[in-house]
């Protein structure tokens, strides 16, 4: 459905807002995208502010408002965004080569788990742990996975019956910790949440092994609202993808946003994630 | 000149403060009003400027019926009649002059007295009647700052600076010491005089009242039951109002 | 001294009392073994096993702060007061007409009192966190919608209070200005504000040392503040640079509060 | 009647001076805080119509939600209950300790006190995050971030009552003989019970409202619940849950009012 | 027996509270000091229970130096030597029972008496104790319900349980009026009369001191400038103590 108060079919404010979610499913989660947006501001001859937004649920509805007009969105919440206003995807990041990434699961070393066949036979006492249920790696597409695989009907069956209980870390470090800590059995994290945990637990490698990885999940995206000009837009999609000749912005971006690069997007890369959540039997229909 | 007629009043719990009072106080009288506590001395005085209102009777103060008096009226009345309070009731942290000013605020329009805006006559005034209570120096003191009688003086300036026909006083002098009292009773006989203002005081403690009244009222329940000059009063006759000997807690003390 | 002195009965009154702290008392330990019982099967005593090592771990690098990127810091810590200082005098000025509103003396109509208190308890318990999203939603995020989040949140409390410093007012007072024929609005320049700002100063000056740690939440959301650099921090588990940002938030706060301090006891 | 005095006005001129240089400076420094955080009341206002939109999205609450959200309130009372209930213990040797009546040494009596203030310094969020990060996740890193945070409020007001009692029943148990003990038990804790009973109250309800930003960062309570719902935009959901948490603020603040109303 | 053996008490902000005080009270003596505010009335009071600490010379209570007590020692003198203060210093929100038998704490150990663990003779002698001063019809009162006389009577009765050798009282009827101030001065002569107990008050009204005592120290500027019986004073005498003319608020007045 759309609703928004972004009526306006031209909208081409002097200052844009670009709003930026850090990353959870990175290594490093950077706390200002400030150089990026000068940047940015140089080449389209306009104002561009940065603001860092913790919560995309704030910065989806603030692009619904038309308040924020660069979004830096994962992958879910521009799904999330998409099925409530009206957005319009343009780019999507590459990093370690690929325009996807994945999550995957961990247990502790000596877990009975070697593949997650095994869950099966021992999930019933189990604790999963996941950061948040809206987090994609963390929460979405395992626990597609995992009910596809098993053939669960819906979340409640899989939190509460095939699994003891779930334990919601808040994060994908906590999540690890957690299985670290013997508070959970299994965790899903995006991958490899444990290189970052290396300098606080130096033994994590050893002491949490990795049975399974999901299907890939696409990079998160740079989104604009649909009001926003069309030659803005376009404008806008041109100087992002300029970055990519220019090493110095590589680099920039690699520190901010650990992005390689910068590819075209399309809502259509978006449809698996769409999928995944829709066909899981989540108990909020995304339409 | 104040004309009770036939006057009753009974408060919203049923107790009744006045019982078919009739009585009348001329101009420049200095009248004092003795009863034991509850006996309606306060209900009185503070009927004169419908602080509580009447329920039954007529009541003129300057020919004019002031029970049915309502809003601007009200108000214009009780700039016509001063009141002194036995515990001062002063704003503790406003200045001595602020204080007194306040006295003016019937007279000044509001936005001229938010914004303190007073004539250069008012605030004049106000120090002068500062100046005839002996307090002038402290003109710029908190009220707090104060010593109780020092706060009386302040409150009689207060009421001074209101330029009344009529002063009410209850009780001015129950929380002072006996020096004290004597002074401020003093000060409140002495702007009687110069001014010829009416003045009526409740007071607790019948050696003050002989000392200092043209005239005594006495009550008990409710009901007027002495009134005459006060060259007539006699021990006996607080006896009567009181219904019981003189006790030594009746008297002041002397100065 | 002669002794037939045994002490006279106790007086039902007090009998009653004690029956009654008794009923209390057994209410308040069934309450607390309720809610002790529930901690302690919720408690997942497994996350004791690593406390050591995460001791070891985080401890000694929170206290070697780090102290590169303090410009970043400090301007956030700027904002974070900036945002707590316009929000609060919104507030002090908003609490004012509600407090009047919710204070037993100034209002006779006691539905109408109550309903003015009630609106100041709805206020204070909408979580600051959802109406700053609201702001962020309605005015872009940054720190201004921080400031209209703190200014609409802090005047809640501000208002109870300011309506209890009212309900404890002198009305001698107001009852002498009314004598002595003063209308309404010259009774409450005269008789009852000077009586209360003094407190009321005061009281904004305390809710402005409590915004200070308040607006640091507001970052969660997008409204500005430090919280955000807060959050980032710790996800990164960059120890060092949260010790420091510990270290600059007590200093600040504590200079404010020592200052705010200095200048409440003066206004009193 | 002649005044002598050529001008007099209602304030002393250095009072007026003072006053009015004091507003202009508050008045300065919030038009700077304006303008260092952007505030725009133009754009608040034209936008008033979004803040009512997104109330109104907000309605009617899906009371269906409210059976989810009944186990992590409860879990947040319990939460708050115990957390209360350290800082209670823990803050009557503290405040005792940070109040000049009762502890003559400079040295002793300013520890305590920057001890407390310290305490109350570190905003919430922080010490959740802290301790989530020494304890895990789960209840026990909020338990203890809430005790720690209402502790320092706690004995910062309490040592201030306990300084505001009248030294003269102390100085009267003393003259009789009595210990430290029972000077305290005699003469300070009568003075100071109630305020402390209604402080203990007031803190309580300061947790429950607390832990709804330990839910955020992975402390436990119903902030968690409120933190995901949002995160899916469910905010029918989101009203739900508060409207229960209002009620349950609602009724805990009539209760602890009875209760300070008995006591005090 | 007291003696203050050259006893000076330098506060620390430089005032000199006493120079050079000599003097012996006996065992028995109701001894009444005057002297203006700032005398050093409440020092050499105070001094004697060491809730002030002399800076030079030797203070006997009972055969024992008691400059240098401390701790248990100190409380130990403490239990022997009651007091009785201006404002009573009663603990407002407790009983009136609690206020008299919180005189035996020095009797009786810290557990028990957190526990409010009093055995029933203590018990009994506290009522026994209020009874005396007239009060027992109060005895589970709060004690701010009571009047300031009334008050001050169970301040006597705490002094009273505490079974001490020596009552100090400091302006014991500052606060009352003067028929209340008249019988609580009575209650502490009978106690003197009847238990031997040294007492020894601070007055500040010359007519009370005259009426009161058997002996009379007056004090100047921390030092006693008159030391005699009562007998032989005479208002001559008081002015000589005060340094100026005796005037109406020097007297209490009569009962
Ligand atoms: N607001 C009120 N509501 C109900 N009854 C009242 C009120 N004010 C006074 N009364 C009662 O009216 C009677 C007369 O009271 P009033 O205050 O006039 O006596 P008083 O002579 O001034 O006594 P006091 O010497 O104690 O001031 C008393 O019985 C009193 O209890
Ligand atoms: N704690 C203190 N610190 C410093 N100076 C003090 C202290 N207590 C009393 N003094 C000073 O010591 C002197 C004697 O005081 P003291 O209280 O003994 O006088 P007093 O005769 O009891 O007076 P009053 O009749 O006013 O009670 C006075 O100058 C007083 O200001
Ligand atoms: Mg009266
Ligand atoms: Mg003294």
């Amino acid at each position: 459905g759309e609703e928004g108060s972004g009526s306006d079919e031209n909208l081409n404010p002097d200052k844009l807002v670009m709003g930026f979610v850090p990353s959870q499913d990175s290594e490093k989660i950077a706390d200002t995208a400030k150089p990026l947006a000068d940047k940015l501001g140089e080449i389209l001859g306009k104002e561009v502010e940065a603001t860092t937004v913790t919560s995309y649920s704030a910065l989806v509805e603030a692009m619904g408002n038309n308040k924020v007009h660069i979004g830096f969105l994962p992958a879910f919440g521009y799904v999330l965004a998409s099925s409530k206003y009206d957005v319009e995807v343009l780019l999507k990041s590459e990093r370690h080569g690929s325009v996807t990434y994945r999550a995957q699961y961990v247990v502790r070393a000596d877990s009975p788990l070697e593949s997650l066949d095994d869950l099966e036979e021992h999930a019933g006492d189990m604790i999963w742990a996941f950061g948040d249920p809206s987090s994609t790696s963390g929460y979405l597409y395992p626990a597609a996975q995992l009910m596809k695989k098993f053939d669960i009907e819906d979340t409640t069956e899989l939190q509460e019956n095939f699994f003891e209980k779930v334990l919601k870390t808040g994060g994908h470090d906590n999540t690890a910790i957690a299985v670290l800590n013997g508070q959970a059995d299994i965790g899903t994290t995006f991958e490899d949440v444990r290189e970052t945990l290396t300098e606080d637990y130096p033994d994590i490698m050893e002491e949490l092994k990795v049975i399974g990885y999901t299907d890939p999940i696409p990079n998160d995206t740079v989104t604009v609202p649909a009001a926003l000009d069309d030659e803005l837009t376009q404008e806008i999609k041109e100087a992002f993808l300029s970055f990519n000749d220019d090493q110095e912005m590589i680099e920039i971006m690699n520190e901010v946003y650990n992005w390689d690069a910068i590819r075209e997007a399309s809502d259509e890369d978006y449809d698996i994630v769409r999928e995944t959540y829709n066909t899981m039997g989540g108990n909020v229909p995304l339409d | 000149m104040i004309t009770f007629k036939d006057v009753s009043l009974v408060y919203p719990n049923g107790t009744q403060g006045l019982k078919h009072v009739n009585v009348t106080i001329d101009e420049g009288e200095f009248v004092v009003i003795v009863g034991l506590s509850g006996a309606g001395k306060s209900t009185f005085i503070r009927s004169i400027n419908r602080m509580v209102t009447p329920t039954y009777g007529e009541l003129y103060v300057d020919g004019e019926n002031v029970i049915q008096l309502q809003g601007k009226e009200l108000r214009k009345l009780r700039t016509k009649v001063g009141m002194i309070f036995q515990n001062y009731n002063l704003v503790n942290r406003s200045s001595v002059m602020k204080n007194t000013i306040s006295g003016r605020l019937g007279h000044t329009g509001t936005l001229r007295s938010i914004l303190n805006l007073y004539s250069k006559k008012d605030r004049a005034l106000a120090y002068e009647n500062l100046k005839r209570v002996n307090i002038e120096e402290y003109v710029y003191q908190r009220a707090d700052q104060l010593s109780g009688g020092q706060q009386q003086r302040v409150s009689i300036a207060r009421v001074l600076t209101q330029e009344p026909k009529i002063i009410l006083a209850d009780e001015p002098v129950a929380s002072l010491d006996p020096p004290t009292s004597h002074q401020v009773m003093k000060y409140l006989k002495k702007i009687n005089q110069e001014d010829h203002i009416t003045t009526i005081v409740n007071l607790h403690f019948i050696d003050m009242a002989m000392e200092y009244a043209d005239r005594i009222i006495g009550m008990r329940d409710g009901e007027i039951v002495f009134d005459g000059p006060a060259s007539e009063v006699t021990e006996k006759t607080f006896e009567e109002i009181y219904n019981r000997p003189i006790r030594e807690h009746d008297l002041r003390g002397s100065e | 001294m002669e002794n037939n002195g045994s002490l006279p009965p106790k007086p039902e009154r007090l009998k009653q009392k004690r029956i009654r702290n008794l009923v209390i008392a057994v209410i308040l330990l069934v309450i607390y073994i309720w809610a002790f019982s529930g901690v302690i099967r919720a408690m997942d005593w497994s996350m004791l096993q690593k406390l050591d090592e995460n001791i070891r771990q985080v401890l000694p690098k929170l206290f070697s702060p780090d102290l590169t990127e303090w410009r970043k810091v400090f301007d956030k810590i700027l904002e974070t007061i900036f945002i707590a200082y316009a929000g609060t005098l919104i507030a002090a000025i908003l609490a004012v007409p509600f407090g009047f509103w919710a204070a037993k003396n100034m209002v006779k109509s006691p539905v109408w009192n109550t309903m003015g208190k009630w609106f100041l308890i709805l206020d204070r318990t909408f979580p600051e966190l959802i109406l700053a999203i609201i702001f962020v939603i309605s005015v872009g995020p940054g720190a201004f919608a921080g400031v209209l989040t703190i200014g609409l949140t802090a005047f809640g409390m501000l208002g109870k209070l300011y309506a209890e410093v009212i309900e404890s007012i002198d009305m001698k007072v107001v009852e002498a200005m009314e004598a002595n024929g003063a209308n309404k609005i010259q009774i409450l320049f005269y008789g009852i504000m000077p009586q209360v700002l003094p407190e009321f100063l005061s009281f904004a000056l305390y809710r402005f040392e409590i915004d200070i740690r308040a607006s640091t939440i507001l970052g969660l959301v997008g409204a500005g503040g430090i919280g955000t650099l807060i959050l980032i921090t710790a996800q990164n588990r960059n120890w060092p640079q949260l010790g420091f940002i510990i270290i600059s938030i007590v200093v600040v706060v504590i200079a404010i509060d020592y200052i705010s301090g200095k200048l409440r006891k003066r206004l009193v | 009647m002649q005044s002598t005095q050529h001008h007099i006005s209602i304030y002393p001129r250095g009072m007026k001076m003072r006053v009015t240089l004091t507003l202009v400076m508050v008045a300065l420094f919030y038009f700077f805080s304006l303008h260092k955080t952007e505030s725009d009341f133009i754009e608040f206002f034209s936008n008033l119509d979004v803040v009512f939109m997104k109330l109104l999205s907000m309605f009617p609450p899906n009371w269906d939600y409210i059976p989810h959200a009944i186990g992590p309130l409860i879990e947040t009372i319990q939460i708050a209950i115990v957390a209360t209930t350290f800082s209670v213990i823990i803050c009557i040797p503290l405040s005792l300790l940070s109040a000049n009546t009762i502890v003559k040494n400079q040295y002793v009596y300013y520890f305590f006190r920057n001890l407390l203030n310290l305490m109350r310094t570190i905003p919430d969020i922080l010490l959740a995050t802290l301790f989530v990060s020494l304890f895990g996740v789960g209840i026990l890193p909020g338990i203890l971030a809430l005790t720690v945070f209402s502790l320092g409020i706690l004995a910062k007001l309490l040592s201030e009552t306990i300084e505001t009692i009248d030294p003269r029943q102390l100085e009267a148990i003393q003259s009789t003989g009595g210990n430290l003990l029972q000077v305290i038990w005699y003469g300070v804790v009568p003075q100071v019970l109630p305020q402390f009973i209604s402080y203990g109250l007031y803190v309580f309800e300061l947790n429950v409202r607390a832990s709804l930003v330990l839910g955020f960062v992975g402390a436990g309570g119903i902030g968690s619940i409120i933190d995901t719902q949002l995160n899916f935009l469910q905010y029918k959901n989101v009203m739900a849950i508060l409207i229960l948490l209002l009620a349950a603020v609602i009724f805990i603040e009539t209760v602890s009012n009875f209760l300070r109303r008995r006591v005090v």
